[in-house]
């Protein structure tokens, strides 16, 4: 864990924070509590990018000359620094342009496959009307709306795992609902919502019994603890460059390397054919065949400089810390009268919640609170978080939400606190 | 500006008290639909809040009749309220200017002074304009009556209406 | 058109022309004659991006506080810079990765739309068995296996209009290929590999008569002269950031208004739904229907910047400095003996032709010729260019193409030159 | 290092005069096959340059009868050259180091001294390993060859040919 000076240190990194903290008059910070929207970022990473473009900028893959060398070795690199972060192997980590289209090019595999496309190693990924995809109910809609896509396109049917009234998900229910007629169970790691972090290995052995194909949405994972993705068995994770200090535009798709070569290719172009005429290609091996056209090779390079920087933080410590101020947010938000929390109340074990808090203040729509927090420096998210239904479940249309990440310290959490104490006075005046 | 110049009492006290506020019929089958009729359901995509708005022409006299429900932010809330305290039982084409007065006040950025002869109520929403994610707040209620008014209005029988209130063909959805 | 005194002002905003210069020993600079490949970026476009990671990073079109509110307003300024650019309006400008991914986005509206999706208002892009799609030999792999993909899919028959000896298309051709069960004709504004720029309107006419949907590649011709895609009247376009001085990681699809709001979602997720149960979604209208998950924001930011850039210098000089340059390196390259370009081997008229020339070595192979020239600091492509039906066409495998952009010298060309013609003798000793 | 090291007299003399260099059998129908056969198709993708190597093992003796075609840059046309020169009615265990030897020079990024004695003519590559996008070419002929020999010698009643050749089943394709 850190102390409030390592704290300190931390955010000196970070050029959005300091200069927040100079333009405010007074001397008034930014309390940035939606690092669970989009992470800030560190000087590492912008320097990464500028570097890239300032010396060896050119299209990697394709051509002779030295400056392209180099522009294929930077972007390699930066392949095997990341599939270093999430234990992976180089040849098991795609690009994609965010964790959304990483999830749509495995749910296109599968439509893909579903019509007869890429050949008998393509087999497993063949659905019909039989089949069934399971979900859970605190899934973001970008591990939603792709499956209902896959649903409509085979016939397949839909099936969701409900969550607790504490924000858990109902594990006895999975077990009924995943059988031998499930193709997909696709479920996140940690809720954007509620903060849950899941049992993945539990879920894995439970799509495995049943020869499932496990999609892990890793987007609040990957960032704030540890994750070793081989280690936990899961077939393809999803996550995002822009969640973990890295650029905006760059995505991240984890497929075990005998079920990516398998899998159906989704956008064609570019340097993923090995030879075509006009009337048919044949594809490279993953992961090129994956990556048609100019990748975001900037960002690839500043995504590997954001997994340096977390790894040399040390995600053992970030994620105490991040525990830390997540007991301290619960706890006092729990004081509050006419406040609910909005998920699991408190940690049970170590490591299953996130330092992401939802919560209803009772007569006052989110959005109100949000711009009552913002008014005071205090920037959280407000909504339904891209998990509608989830909401819904919990009988709300909208959440505030507040997500601490590393550079949080305790003050920001005490800030936060009491001006959610003040929310109820204001508004029902 | 102050959280009080956005959130003025008048706009906390509509929010509370909602007038108009009720169970549109348009949900229920069984209640008929008057001749003059028109609703619209509509979502701000942002939130995910909702309202519906329905509006009838009264056969005598053209007047406007006005329902809405919904759920949305204080701003929202307040704003339908408004809307319907100023709409109900006026003529079209008494509305047609503070409707579009209103619009104009939403896409001041701050910088509009409100006629508040003209607005009433609705005045007190200027201090939105600043806030370009709320705008669509304050306008969400505002849209939804001004299709249900086209389509309350496609069919009845005096040009001013239409006139006023650009009326098309009633799409009824 | 420039003078030389301009053109080494315009160099001195390209950190990495100027690193070079600096780095190379005797003052050696690099002549980076590969911007058809990818281009170099100005450092308004590296300050614009940095900028906005500085000062407004945030989700954009989410959250209710100040600083997603700044982060939303500089992505929506970017999207109406580069509408402004191609003549477009703002909701005709679509977010994607790359042109692959643009194109990919129509391809597989089509392909959605066939399997019954997007509802009645995406019936014209419903296509079965006895439809077909009209490509040239010219095109970019980009625009040639995601229409593969649309045949194998929908059983429609892929037609190829077929490019004369002197590398322009054979419009005769066109007109007998084009036939009333056209569905798509998609064709390249100017190749990447033979230069030609093609008669976009006299193409879009003809697809009109026949009531087929026109898809424009302007990866090539966007960066280099300046494009009015509503002139045009194609129906929709794609073009890529980082071929016209902007980053990585982001590309842009046009459509028309109309037709952009028929078109089926391709990639689903966060921010493109209206509202969404477990069982089904209604989606946004165009662009926000198009745009799932967090879009690459800085990326957009910088490449308004480099619209800008583009928009200041002139494009229309920067066409004319270009053209001159490609008649003195058409001129140069043909009297050297056992040259040949491949493509037109000159100028017909103003406009028709880039200052992208591939050529051919007799007796030695173009990774040879590339190896070669990189030796002497002169950075070009070889290999198929992502058109290896069209290499296969003109009888080769690969060639050597060197393109220029507003900051190539006439000296640099003249290097090439002299370079290119002692090939044979090092490699024929 | 310069050009003239990179394309040595000898790798330019053997993409001129290239060794082996003979139309497969594997592409006509009519010519049958010999009983220990394989053939290999590889791609270099970075180019879309092609070659196919056919091996037979000689019934008589088990010794390497090596054919090949293809096109591609000097690199590529030269290593199969000389690949075919050395390992030319050669027997699987004699030609397994320098394969290991010319894999290993290939990566060593122009540090390694190249064993001339083992590889001959092959050491001419040396500098190869310090351009990565050629290193493909160097190899293109060398993976198809592997490929090739396996197929040739799953079936040769030979062990030491299967085990020098991690001989697997007989894919042919
Ligand atoms: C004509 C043409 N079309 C399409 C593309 C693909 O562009 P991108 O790689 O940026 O997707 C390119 C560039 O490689 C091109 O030159
Ligand atoms: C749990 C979860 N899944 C998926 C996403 C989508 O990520 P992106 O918007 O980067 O595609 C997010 C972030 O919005 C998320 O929190
Ligand atoms: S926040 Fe939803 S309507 Fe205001
Ligand atoms: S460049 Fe194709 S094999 Fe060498």
């Amino acid at each position: 864990m850190f102390d409030a000076a390592e704290v300190e240190r931390i955010r000196n990194d970070f050029p959005l924070l300091g200069h927040y903290q100079e333009q405010e008059a007074g001397g008034r910070r930014l309390a940035y509590l939606d690092s669970g929207a989009t992470s800030q970022k560190p000087l590492s990473v912008l320097e990464a990018e500028q570097e890239f473009y300032e010396r060896r900028n050119a299209a990697v893959h394709r051509g002779a000359h030295q400056l392209a060398v180099e522009a294929t070795e930077a972007f390699e690199d930066a392949r095997a620094a990341v599939a270093g972060f999430v234990g992976a192997g180089e040849r098991e980590i795609v690009w994609a342009k965010n964790a959304t289209e990483a999830l749509n090019l495995v749910a296109y595999g599968f439509v893909n496959a579903s019509a007869g496309l890429g050949g008998p190693e393509a087999e497993r990924f063949r659905i019909g009307p039989g089949a069934n995809l399971v979900i859970t109910e605190m899934e973001h809609h970008a591990n939603l709306v792709p499956w209902q896509q896959v649903a409509a396109h085979t016939g397949a049917e839909l099936r969701v795992i409900p969550v607790t009234d504490a924000g858990r998900l109902d594990l006895e229910r999975a077990e009924a609902l995943v059988d031998s007629a499930t193709a997909v169970l696709a479920f996140t790691h940690a809720s954007n919502v509620l903060g849950t972090v899941n049992p993945a290995r539990r879920l894995v052995d439970l799509a495995r019994a049943h020869d499932a194909v496990t999609v892990l949405d890793a987007c609040q994972s990957v960032p704030h603890f540890g994750v070793d993705l081989p280690a936990l068995g899961v077939d393809f994770a999803a996550f995002s460059g822009h969640k973990m200090l890295g650029p905006t535009g760059i995505g991240v798709l984890y497929g075990r390397a005998e079920l990516l070569d398998a899998l159906p290719p989704f956008l064609t172009g570019g340097s993923m054919i090995t030879t075509v005429d006009y009337q048919q290609a044949s594809f490279m091996p993953a992961p090129q065949r994956f990556e048609a056209g100019t990748q975001p090779v900037a960002q690839a390079v500043g995504l590997a400089a954001a997994a340096r920087y977390l790894a040399e933080t040390g995600m053992d410590r970030i994620a105490a810390w991040e525990e830390h101020l997540a007991g301290r947010m619960l706890a006092g938000l729990q004081e509050i009268p006419g406040v609910r929390v909005i998920g699991p109340e408190e940690i049970g074990q170590p490591g299953d919640r996130l330092a992401t808090v939802a919560f209803d203040v009772e007569g006052v729509h989110a959005h109100d609170v949000g711009q009552f927090l913002d008014e005071r420096g205090i920037a959280v998210r407000v909504g339904h978080h891209c998990a509608q239904p989830l909401h819904r479940r919990f009988g709300v249309t909208a959440t505030t939400r507040a997500s601490a990440y590393l550079h949080t310290t305790e003050e920001e959490i005490d800030v936060l606190l009491g001006t959610v104490a003040e929310v109820r006075g204001f508004f029902l005046r | 500006m102050s959280l009080e110049q956005l959130y003025q009492q008048v706009i906390l006290d509509h929010a509370r008290q909602r007038h108009g506020n009720t169970v549109p019929i348009s949900g229920l089958p069984e209640v008929p639909r008057p001749p003059y009729f028109g609703h619209s359901h509509q979502v701000n995509p942002t939130c995910g809040d909702e309202i519906t708005v329905e509006v009838e022409r009264r056969e005598e006299d053209g007047r406007i009749v006005l329902r809405w429900d919904g759920q949305g932010c204080s701003i929202s809330m307040a704003s339908a309220s408004v809307l319907s305290e100023l709409a109900q039982e006026a003529k079209p084409d008494e509305v047609a200017p503070v409707m579009a007065g209103f619009q104009a006040l939403m896409h001041s950025r701050g910088q509009g002074a409100p006629d508040e002869e003209l607005l009433g109520d609705a005045a007190a929403f200027h201090g939105v304009s600043r806030y370009p994610a709320r705008i669509k707040c304050a306008l969400l209620a505002w849209k939804a009556f001004e299709d249900a008014l086209r389509q309350a209005s496609a069919d009845y029988p005096d040009e001013n209406g239409d006139r006023s209130t650009g009326a098309g063909r009633n799409e009824e959805d």
